[in-house]
């Protein structure tokens, strides 16, 4: 399907001064196999990917690594602070992850919670300052709550991504009014990250006017990672295309699509 | 005469005298395939042939893996 | 945007043995201008459009009629029954329009109410024997009812078009289950005609696994309907990769999408 | 000698004796930019030239426009 | 808990004559036990329950029939003809019922898919007329099509029973805006039938403004039935309530509730 | 109407060791006059009202005052800290409040943003901590963040109050999944506060399992405040015993409600 | 010498000559208990003592059950 | 000779040595029907009497209002 050039007309994305005309960016994780995820990321259109910063497995195959099939000179790689429950636990694992050398960005995320895998916002924004004042270019995972976003914003976070709904829950724009919110009072990029299931929720998250989306479950978990990935990459776009376009208006009457005049008598 | 030293989490014994670099080896691992936290302090990967391992230091060694 | 061939492998939509290889079918009123419509329905990717019978006015221009503006040789046209209130009426402009001698398909649509434009199902399914007897292909507009989507189906109806909301409310989807239901149940194409309002309402009616959406002031009074075109075109794909993919089930309980395991001490 | 014809719901006097091809040259109308039903009858273009129209008569002259 | 008499007014609900204070009609099927029933009827205040007729049972018990449970004098029953595929079924129930001698009211339910029981609304209109005719007062089940609700109402129904979603589905209210049409273009009683599942729903189907709400399954499969009985009662009284009261308009923007002036220095 | 008593059989609701029968809490402010403003509260048969603390007006009535309307004796009066901005305005508001003698409890409401009226959660948690020191029973204004309504109870709260949605915007439950989760999580009063806009809200909200509610605009703003006052009263019971009671599980497959056996030849 | 009879669609035979009025109490059935169809006409209670019940006669005997 | 004082953040003068029992009722208000903010401290209400207000004080007087 080719995209008449006017048309595709809409600014890059840009971010921390790098600028991807893709404005959907996916996890690497939970895919049933590396082909898989490969596949789908292609299938993507995405620019950027995350990973997570873990332990060698010094007694299983040397293969794991995710470097052994992602090409951090064709896909530009963010490395997450998953599974951190502390601010200095983030610090820590984001250092790592720039000491690998790609880049100074990290995508920050601070667990509150091991059942809803929400934010601890007190720590993310503690971890957010110490980091950017390390020179990192830091992308912040968030709840819904505007002031918390704009805080983060304060700190010098380089894009705020607010959830859709709880990581994996698949709950897809539970609170469009909050994520539009947000949109319209931060200057930096929102980018929604969690909870998207499916291409409509990526269609109507992006119909928020938000720069971008973050997801993962939606793929890895599809019955059809590939294909699935497919459809988020043209949703995300059509929900882009659609807010630039503007949508008609809702009413409760209907009009006729056909003249009412020059009916036969 | 063998040094104890702690590898992600894991009690392990190396011959004495090991620099990092060697460590690594010893271990299979290519320097540029991994991120070194020695002793808590990341290591940067040219210092590995000048560092040196000695009884009790603990390791950290962490790569990329798949994430969302 | 290329399609990898795997990926848009999908089979054509087959409508009364005429294949179509875009689900999404677009009106041709209430554009602000002909140059928005054939531009709009250019990026829409639609290979069929549908157009009303009226008189010709004998006192202005002759450029009004569609024909001057559409090439029947490039896009097939759908006459309606827009506007007529009785199955007699309906049977009257179905047998003027395909007189114009392009097809004998005719887009059955019978009015029971003007303030809602809801179908009179009663005489609908009246004319629908009638036009069926007189070798029409009958593609019939009506309600979420699956009882009388299942009665036109065995009227001999080439497919059924229950509404996802009224004409021209921009409302959506407001019943999936019985749009689900009547696909569920009916072998003829099932194509949503009315209501979708913006791209993700494309996108979500299509995951539930109908062949098709025709819709008409979606695109007309978009800001830019022509932008808003190419979102419907995307967003009507995205729907319906998703569907076929198969989305990740719904939870309420948070799913990490990076390991538990290989944490630092 | 003029006739009265019904057009379109709008009361019309042409010359008398002409056909519908004929009546449609005199409105300016293409025989094939048109759909004639000629007193409720739809007419098949191949008989515009036979038809004569007579006083009295009703015709619908139609078209496609755009619609949903 | 006393209402205020002032608050209480409102007029009652009249059908074919007969007044009822409440406003919520219960079904007597599927309760664990009689004594449920009995307790759950008189903990929801209904003053009208639906029962069926079907043939006694000659080989168990003669306790089956409602009417050793019901008293005709003290809770009034409207027969309905659920079961029914076709007119002729449905009126010679409706004749069975009224020979029973208690009324001549029917619920009038010409079901036309067993999978959805969603109504045949060519066959019960056509039971109506045949109905009506012969001197019942019809109460009819049909979808949440006005068109369909208009020509039931001009065929001489006592009142007009849309359903909220498929009967015993507790989906809840799908349609407000077609069950508001209804309501607003009905003179007769309109009566929201099936498919409320808990008080809420109740409460929401009345702020639409229909007269009244029928319901069975969400008592009858409640775990306690009576507490959910007189769950109900207040649900549909707080939203006829809250209907008459005129709600505060919604707002994408927070207001304060406390006083902005005569804060401190 | 007369609850039956072991249907009104329900715990009372109980905030730092005081019990209340009613689990809806009202507001006192911008009701058009006063006397709409005491009927309302009377309708509402809330035990608890939430105030202000202002500057006298030096130059205006001395009747502004709200206890020149509202005992203290019949009715327990809630200090707010609304529209404060900082922790240390909060609590200068919560001394003066108790330094009126009436208690020692403070709704604690640190706003962070003007146009949305969302809370400050830092600051919301820092004024907690100092207050509880103080020996303050505090009821704190929070959003549905889970993990900031934990960390709330860890700092000694006596009831934590997430949001339905922004103060006075009367868009109802927006994020049903966050709520409940609070309430599961727990274990101290979950009082839902702001949003709600009308009975249905009101009840469906309750049946998310929070032991109450509190609301202002949605009275005021009525175009009857005393009668939405009932209606809210009512909506909220119906919402308890619905909880209470336990939901019919939702089905998308009808079940009939009258006997499939017995059936005429 | 008994007859044969359908009753809510299974054959009973009951002794001959009875009404419909000794065919219910012969079911154990009060009158008023039940609505009887017979033939597919609807029988009014004040005809059950004047009806009587013959070879091959189909009744159907219904009443109220709970319902929805 | 007056004094300059502070009360809800306008500039008022009173006769100079009143205590803030005797301010409230220079501007008609009885003691129970509000609470004072002395220079910044909440004052008990049994001070009133024994707190003298001089040159240059600022009290806040509040009650409560309507507010949700």
């Amino acid at each position: 399907m080719q995209t008449p050039p006017e048309l595709g007309a809409d600014a890059p994305l840009e971010i921390a001064g790098r600028q991807f005309r893709s404005r959907l960016i996916v996890g690497t994780g939970k895919y049933r196999s590396n082909d898989d995820m490969v596949r789908a990321i292609e299938a993507s259109g995405a620019e950027m990917v995350t990973v997570a910063v873990r332990r060698v497995d010094l007694d299983r195959t040397k293969e794991e690594g995710i470097l052994h099939h992602l090409d951090p000179e064709h896909i530009f790689l963010l490395p997450n602070t998953a599974g951190c429950y502390t601010a200095e636990d983030a610090v820590r694992y984001a250092r790592l992850g720039r000491a690998a050398g790609l880049s100074d960005w990290v995508k920050l995320e601070v667990i509150g919670d091991q059942r809803t895998l929400l934010p601890d916002v007190f720590a993310t924004l503690e971890a957010a300052r110490i980091l950017v004042a390390e020179g990192f270019r830091v992308l912040a995972y968030t709840n819904e709550d505007v002031v918390t976003a704009l805080r983060l914003e304060d700190a010098g976070c380089s894009a705020v991504m607010p959830l859709a709904s709880p990581i994996g829950s698949g709950l897809g724009l539970v609170n469009p009014y909050f994520i539009r919110e947000i949109k319209t009072r931060l200057q930096c990029p929102v980018i929604v990250d969690a909870g998207v299931g499916t291409a409509s929720d990526a269609c109507v998250t992006m119909e928020q006017g938000v720069d971008g989306i973050l997801m993962n479950t939606a793929l890895a978990e599809a019955g059809d990672p590939v294909r699935m990935a497919h459809a988020m990459r043209l949703g995300v776009e059509a929900g882009r295309l659609a807010f630039l376009a503007g949508r008609m208006p809702r009413r409760e009457v209907a009009v006729p699509s056909s003249p009412t005049a020059g009916m036969l008598a | 005469m063998p040094m104890n030293v702690t590898v992600n989490g894991d009690p392990r014994s190396f011959a004495s005298g090991l620099n990092v670099r060697e460590l690594l080896e010893a271990l299979g691992l290519r320097p540029q395939q991994v991120v070194v936290e020695h002793n808590r302090e990341i290591l940067d990967r040219a210092r590995y042939e000048s560092t040196p391992v000695v009884e009790g230091d603990s390791l950290e060694l962490v790569h990329f893996v798949g994430g969302g």
